[in-house]
């Protein structure tokens, strides 16, 4: 019996390594996985790229995280409001930023999920975020060459979740979930809601369990009012 | 400037209003951060208008009452949301693709500066130490079918927000295609600047002195 | 209002174009629009440059098409089994055949939608549909440089859709008729049911109506068994 | 070859039951046309194995009662298919994503050739007059994570299918891991075939005779 469900967060996180790249969904906090995050800190992994929209905006986990000094790199769009942990490291230089913007982080990550290890994107071009990239011209317009943006672990918040790890999202707590979903080596879930396989109904999955390899349920809390 | 006692700017409520009024039925629309927000509020009842925000909605309502709020439905500045009917949601990679495939007919967008050739600055500033912050900006600008820009029309110091190029940092190149400011609406066009309407009492010399670039009066038809 | 419905197939394809790229949904029959396909024929539009995953495999519609001699061009993966009126046309000279790998014809469709002018795909590399593309390599693989496929027209059959143009599909009724809807200058659309504003959810929307131009309810057959 | 009359070539179904009973469960695993559709018909009652299909569906169960067909429902061949629980439906350009990603544990198709370095061959011959087809196979060949091929070790004429080089267009270089023929299953390794396995009665020397390609014994360990 295929079975991706997981007792806890310790077993959900089991085996991450330093020096892993992280995909972590959620914009702002919205379907940003808080107790996986609280689960990665546990772990104890250090050296850690982190990939995410934000830097912690309505998040305790995410600033805290970083206040453990364990990550070396945010690839982030919008780091504001930014937590004072985040700003002291960047001040020091202690953390690297590596500023994208939203649509190319998405992108690179779809990219690395279906197999493209490069596109052509108008964004950036002309732009101090687009120096220093490769630019080539398609009928008269230029564009910026991008490299998909490949992982060790996503780390996901889903609404509804079966043992075959198939997924649905609640209002815009899909985001950026589904695409990071499809693109780390272990792709680990918590879920509000665990259900029969058969449940979901197959024309609407959102992610389909082939791209997941752990699912936790826990009773988080909804995102608070915004 | 003898005249600037008679001139009547724009408020921030009338700039939003004057620009929703050229926002037709149809269109789909997305709305930058800060004054643009403002623009939902003054499209007239009855003309369907479809928001998008690149967080994955179509179909953006008004703000909930309090005790109606779903604290899973936000927007792109994270404030929460309503759904209209018709709304559909949908991932980032699709809400970003919609956005730099063109489909959108519009994008409204503060800026800092709006230069004669249609680039746009409004990412950054020169302050080096600022950590910077692009979010969807470059996407937008790059992608959207129109690119609108709402802003007041100089500094609070009194200098012009439109130029002749940018001295800030480009958010993207030759985009722009009409700005609206708290003293007039202006196309870019290849030859720059062309006034299309003007703040009460401002006459044609008293906006080019408030304006970093020349500007050109509309052809007669 | 935003009212997308049309009364009847002339009116959806009104204004179609000679020389016109044509996106046809479907795999095999199941979710191509048999009655818009008539309504292409009906319009005489000429030179026409048709994509579709076959060459009209269990359609009548397809073939008659081919047989009024007004498509230039099929861009297809699998036309087989062929129908004979493409086979003479293909035989005399008549209709040039694009063959494209399936994905890839996806994919460039989908580039087309995103405003993704090129990408690369290690599909094809090495093999004679490969030939004569642009190959680069990337961490030590060989990929091909594809281009988006752009068109002037989609043709898509929906199961449900409501007057904004929100569309979903039916079971493998859906195969290519998201990625189509979504890269063509006039998109129309042949759906079951048409369902008022509000009645789709939200979160289960396959296509969104910003990307549909028209919407046309037909009681169409379901496909025959296979 | 005086054993001939002692070789028990595996049938098509013997053959479809070699390979299942290799596939381990929870993989995902995408059939190709003829021989590998008779695969899920061997996998062991309660081993739970996941069958993909190109065009948007994972999760494929068996062929429908005549009474219980969904018309809506076909597989790559276009035959109607049932679904069973867990399974999902998305678009092409989301299933040939999964392809290309690596995200199939397992492909296995049907081949004309395949050669010592993995090359696979069985989308063309070098009939020009045929109307050239290829669906998903070139997808397939270059994405999967591991690929498979199940088809008779000779042609009707006794002619080698494994071989140095192929001589039918390629559908991908280099991709192949395994053959399951009637008469073994072989690795493809960076030297070359390595038997792993031969059917009842078949010698070393008698397989090699009938391979185009220097055969290797596996290493004892």
């Amino acid at each position: 019996m295929i079975d991706k469900r997981v007792a806890n967060v310790a077993d959900a996180l089991a085996g991450v390594k330093d020096g892993s790249v992280v995909l972590l969904g959620g914009f702002g906090v919205v379907g940003q996985p808080q107790e996986l995050l609280e689960g990665l800190i546990a772990t104890g992994a250090r050296d850690l790229t982190i990939v995410s929209n934000n830097a912690g905006f309505g998040s305790a986990a995410l600033p805290k995280l970083f206040a453990t000094g364990r990550v070396s790199k945010l690839l982030c769009s919008f780091p504001r409001p930014t937590p004072p942990a985040f700003e002291e490291l960047y001040r020091a230089g202690k953390i690297k930023l590596e500023l994208v913007p939203q649509g190319t982080i998405a992108e690179r990550i779809r990219a690395a999920a279906c197999g493209i290890p490069a596109f052509y994107t108008p964004t950036s071009v002309g732009t101090r975020l687009g120096e220093g990239k490769e630019t080539r011209e398609f009928d008269g317009r230029l564009y910026v060459m991008e490299r998909a943006l490949h992982a060790d672990v996503a780390l996901i918040q889903a609404w509804r979740a079966d043992r075959w790890g198939n997924l649905t999202y609640r209002g815009t707590g899909r985001n950026f979930n589904p695409v990071m979903a499809m693109a780390a080596s272990l792709t680990v879930v918590q879920t509000r809601h665990l259900v029969e396989l058969g449940e979901l109904e197959p024309e609407s999955i959102h992610t389909p369990g082939i791209f997941v390899n752990r699912v936790v349920q826990i009773d988080s809390p909804d995102p608070p009012p915004a | 400037m003898t005249a600037t006692q008679d001139i009547k700017p724009l408020n921030r409520q009338q700039m939003a209003a004057r620009l929703a009024q050229d926002i037709p039925e149809g269109w789909y629309v997305n709305l930058g951060l800060g004054l643009p927000t403002l623009i939902p509020d003054y499209i007239p009842a009855g003309r369907e208008v479809v928001f998008h925000s690149e967080n994955g909605v179509l179909g953006m309502g008004p703000v909930p009452a309090k005790d109606k709020i779903d604290t899973w439905l936000v927007n792109a500045t994270k404030q929460n949301i309503t759904l209209v009917p018709g709304a559909s949601l949908f991932h980032h990679a699709d809400s970003f693709g919609m956005i730099r495939g063109g489909h959108l007919d519009l994008c409204v967008l503060g800026a800092y500066e709006v230069a004669e050739n249609g680039d746009i600055a409004n990412w950054a500033t020169n302050e080096n130490d600022a950590i910077p912050a692009v979010g969807g900006a470059m996407d937008l600008s790059a992608g959207s079918k129109r690119l609108w820009v709402l802003m007041e029309h100089t500094t609070k110091e009194g200098a012009p927000r439109l130029v002749t190029r940018c001295s800030y940092p480009l958010t993207a190149a030759s985009v722009v295609k009409r700005v609206y400011t708290n003293l007039a609406v202006l196309d870019v066009t290849a030859e720059g600047f062309v006034v299309l309407d003007m703040a009460p009492g401002l006459s044609f010399d008293a906006l080019q002195a408030r304006t970093g670039a020349k500007l050109h009066r509309i052809a007669k038809s």
